[in-house]
C-alpha cells in the first residue's frame, strides 16, 4: 500500500529536509519519551502530514536515521532497539533506492515497506481504541455500583450431621472407659482355644477323611461373622495343637483354599 | 444524556429529573443519605423531599423499596425477599468427638449439669462444644439444679429427638442393649453387620431401629 | 406482602414476582450476578432471563440502568448521573501509556500473546504493566497457545467489561471498523527486526479473529 506513494512523496521530501532535521532536534530532546522506535516512527510520520496509508515509508527512514544521527552526535545514547531499526531502515533505504535485484526471492522492499506502513497504522489505531477505552463512562468515576449492598451473606451453613449410632457408640466409649474393659463384655463372641480344644478332641475319631475344618464350627458360631470369626481362630489353633501332638494332619489345596484335618490314620 | 426518559404526566420534567438524582444517590451511597445532604448534592433549587415521595411511590411493590433509617433514606430490598439474600451452601460435617459425647451424656442422664457432664467424660467441657449443641438446637437449658451453686442442667430438645428418630430420651437403649448389640466393643470388626468404626459409613434409618429392636 | 403491585397488563403475576426478585438480587449486589446465579438464587422454575428483558425496560431512562456485562448482570448509575456521585468517586491509580495501550491491545486482539503485544507496539512488555492489568483483573490468562514454546495468552475480564461499560468484548467500540481495515490481522514481515519476541510470531488467524466472529 506504501509503495505507490514512496516516489510522490520523494519530491517532497528534499523541499522538506530542513524542517525535518528541525523536527528531529526537537524529537532528541524527548528520546525518553518514546515507547520504543515504532512509536517514534509514529511521531516522526506525522510530519508527513499524510493519511498513515498514504505515508512514504522512504522519507519515513529518511526522518529517522537523521533523528538518529542527530542522536549520534548530540552523544544521547540510543537504546539498542533504535538501532536495530535505524540498521534496518538504512537497508530498507538502500533496497527501495536500487532496481530490485531478480535473483533475490526474499520479500521485495515494497513488502517490507507496506509492513512498516501497516505496523504504524495498526499501531495508531490500537492508540486510538485505547483512547476511546479510555474515553468511556467507567465504572467509579462515570458510573457507579450499589453503595450499600444487602447482606448478600452467604451463609455457608455447616450441617453437622450425627447418627444414632454414633450418639450411642459415644455413650458406650465414655462408659466403658471406666466400669468396664471393652472386651470383657464381649465374652459371649469369644470362643477360646481352650473351649475348642475340646471339641475338637471328642469330635476328631470322628474325622477319618479329610473335612473342612469350618465343618468343626460349633452350632450358633457360623452365622455371626463376629462369632464365626472368633470360633475359626480358636478351632485352627486348636487344630494346630493337635497336629503338634500328632493326632490329625492339617491340609490346605492353595492359598485361602478351605483348610481340612484329618485324624492321622495311626494317631 | 442521550437516553430517552419516561415522564408521567403530571411530573414536571424538571422534577423527574430530580427523582432520577435522588434514585442514583440512594443506589450508589454505601450509606442511607439524609435530607440535608441530599440537598446538598442535587443541583441548587432542587426539592429532595419531593422527589423522594415520588421516587419511594414508585418503588411500592418492587423488589426494593425506599425506606427511611433514622433520619436517612435509603433502597432496602423489600422484607418478603429477604430470604432471597441468603444464599445458603450446605456443608454437612460430622460432629466432633466431644460434642458427640457431651451430647451423649446429656441424653442418657439429663438433666445433666455441666460438672456432671465433665465428671463421666473424664476430661472439662468446653464452651465452644456446649455452644454448638445450643445452636444446633440439640440440647438446651434445664431447670437450675437445687444444689449449692444452683448449676444450670441441660436436657434434649425436641429437635434432638427428631434428627435422631427417637420418641423420647427414654428410648435410647442402655448399656445392656448396646453390649448385645455389640456396640461396647471398641473395636469393631471388619466386616460384621455392627462394623461401623466412627468414621465408617452412616447406618440407615432403618438399619439402626432394626438393630435395637430387642 | 400488604403490598399492592403494578402489574403491565401482559404479565403473568408469576413473572412479575420474578422481575421482583431479580431486581432485590441485582439490586443487593455490587457485582454483575450471573443468569446462572440468579436461576440458582431464585424459585425454582424461574426464568430470570425473561424478567431481566422486563426489569431492564422498566429501568430505562432512569436514576439507574439494568445493564449486561458479559453473561452477567447489574444495575448501574447513569452515566449523565455521574457528576452526583463525587463522594463516591474511587481514585484509580493513572495508568502508564504502555498499561493503556497493552490493555487495549489485549482487549482487541484476544487472546493475545506477549509477543503479539510487543510486535505490535514495537517495544518489550514490562513485567510491571502486565501485573497491573492482572492485579486490577481487567486481563486474566487465557488458553496456551498452540504453538512452539505453547505461550500464555491474555483476555479481557467480566471485570474489564463491567469497567468500561460493555456488554461484551464484541462491542468494543471500533472494533468492527478496525477489523474490516484488516487492522486486526495478523500479519508478519519475514525478516525484519519488528519480528520480535522469542516464542516468535503467531501466523494463526484463528483464535483472534474466531472470537469477535458472531
Amino acid at each position: 500500500m506504501a509503495d505507490d506513494t514512496d516516489n510522490g512523496n520523494w519530491e517532497e521530501a528534499g523541499a522538506n529536509a530542513v524542517e525535518q532535521r528541525l523536527a528531529a532536534e526537537a524529537l532528541i530532546v524527548d528520546v525518553d519519551g518514546f515507547e520504543g522506535p515504532l512509536d517514534l516512527l509514529l511521531v516522526l510520520s506525522r510530519t508527513q502530514k499524510v493519511d498513515l496509508r498514504r505515508v512514504s515509508v522512504l522519507q519515513l527512514a529518511e526522518q529517522y536515521l537523521i533523528f538518529v544521527n542527530k542522536a549520534k552526535a548530540l552523544r544521547i545514547e540510543l537504546a539498542a532497539d533504535y538501532l536495530v531499526m535505524a540498521a534496518w531502515l538504512a537497508y530498507l533505504k538502500s533496497r527501495l533506492l536500487l532496481p530490485p535485484d531478480p535473483s533475490d526471492d526474499g520479500p521485495s522492499a515494497e513488502e517490507l515497506a507496506a509492513h512498516l506502513a501497516f505496523q504504524l497504522e495498526r499501531l495508531q489505531a490500537m492508540r486510538e481504541a485505547a483512547a476511546q477505552l479510555m474515553a468511556r463512562d467507567q465504572l467509579g468515576r462515570d458510573i457507579f455500583a450499589r453503595g450499600l449492598t444487602e447482606d448478600v451473606t452467604r451463609h455457608r451453613r455447616i450441617d453437622y450431621t450425627a447418627t444414632l449410632l454414633d450418639l450411642m457408640q459415644a455413650y458406650a466409649r465414655i462408659r466403658t472407659r471406666d466400669d468396664f474393659r471393652p472386651y470383657s463384655m464381649d465374652r459371649d463372641h469369644v470362643f477360646t482355644m481352650e473351649q475348642a480344644l475340646d471339641r475338637m478332641r471328642g469330635l476328631i475319631g470322628f474325622a477319618g477323611d479329610w473335612t473342612d475344618l469350618a465343618s468343626y464350627l460349633p452350632d450358633g458360631w457360623e452365622a455371626d461373622p463376629k462369632r464365626r470369626r472368633s470360633a475359626t481362630a480358636a478351632h485352627f489353633a486348636a487344630s494346630l495343637e493337635l497336629a503338634k501332638a500328632g493326632k490329625i494332619e492339617i491340609r490346605q489345596g492353595e492359598t485361602f483354599a478351605p483348610i481340612q484335618i484329618r485324624r492321622r490314620p495311626n494317631g | 444524556m442521550a437516553e430517552t426518559r419516561e415522564q408521567g404526566l403530571f411530573e414536571a420534567p424538571v422534577m423527574a429529573e430530580q427523582e432520577r438524582m435522588v434514585e442514583a444517590i440512594l443506589f450508589a451511597s454505601a450509606e442511607p443519605v439524609s435530607l440535608r445532604e441530599l440537598e446538598a448534592r442535587l443541583p441548587h433549587g432542587c426539592d429532595p423531599a419531593e422527589a423522594l415521595v415520588m421516587l419511594r411511590k414508585r418503588y411500592e411493590g418492587r423488589g426494593v423499596r425506599v425506606v427511611k433509617v433514622g433520619d436517612a433514606w435509603a433502597i432496602r430490598t423489600a422484607p418478603d425477599l429477604g430470604f432471597l439474600m441468603q444464599k445458603e451452601t450446605v456443608e454437612t460435617r460430622k460432629l466432633s468427638r466431644a460434642a458427640i459425647e457431651t451430647l451423649a451424656i446429656i441424653a442418657y442422664h439429663q438433666p445433666a449439669t455441666r460438672a456432671e457432664i465433665e465428671e463421666i467424660r473424664g476430661v472439662a467441657v468446653s464452651r465452644g462444644t456446649v455452644d454448638q449443641l445450643l445452636e444446633l438446637e440439640w440440647i438446651r437449658l434445664g431447670r437450675r439444679r437445687m444444689t449449692p451453686g444452683r448449676p444450670v442442667t441441660f436436657v434434649v430438645t425436641e429437635t434432638f429427638l427428631d434428627h435422631f428418630g427417637l420418641e423420647s430420651a427414654r428410648d435410647l437403649p442402655g448399656l445392656k442393649e448396646l453390649r448385645a448389640a455389640g456396640l461396647l466393643d471398641s473395636r469393631p470388626m471388619p466386616g460384621g453387620p455392627l462394623a461401623r468404626g466412627e468414621d465408617g459409613e452412616e447406618p440407615e434409618e432403618a438399619g439402626q431401629t432394626e438393630l435395637f429392636e430387642d
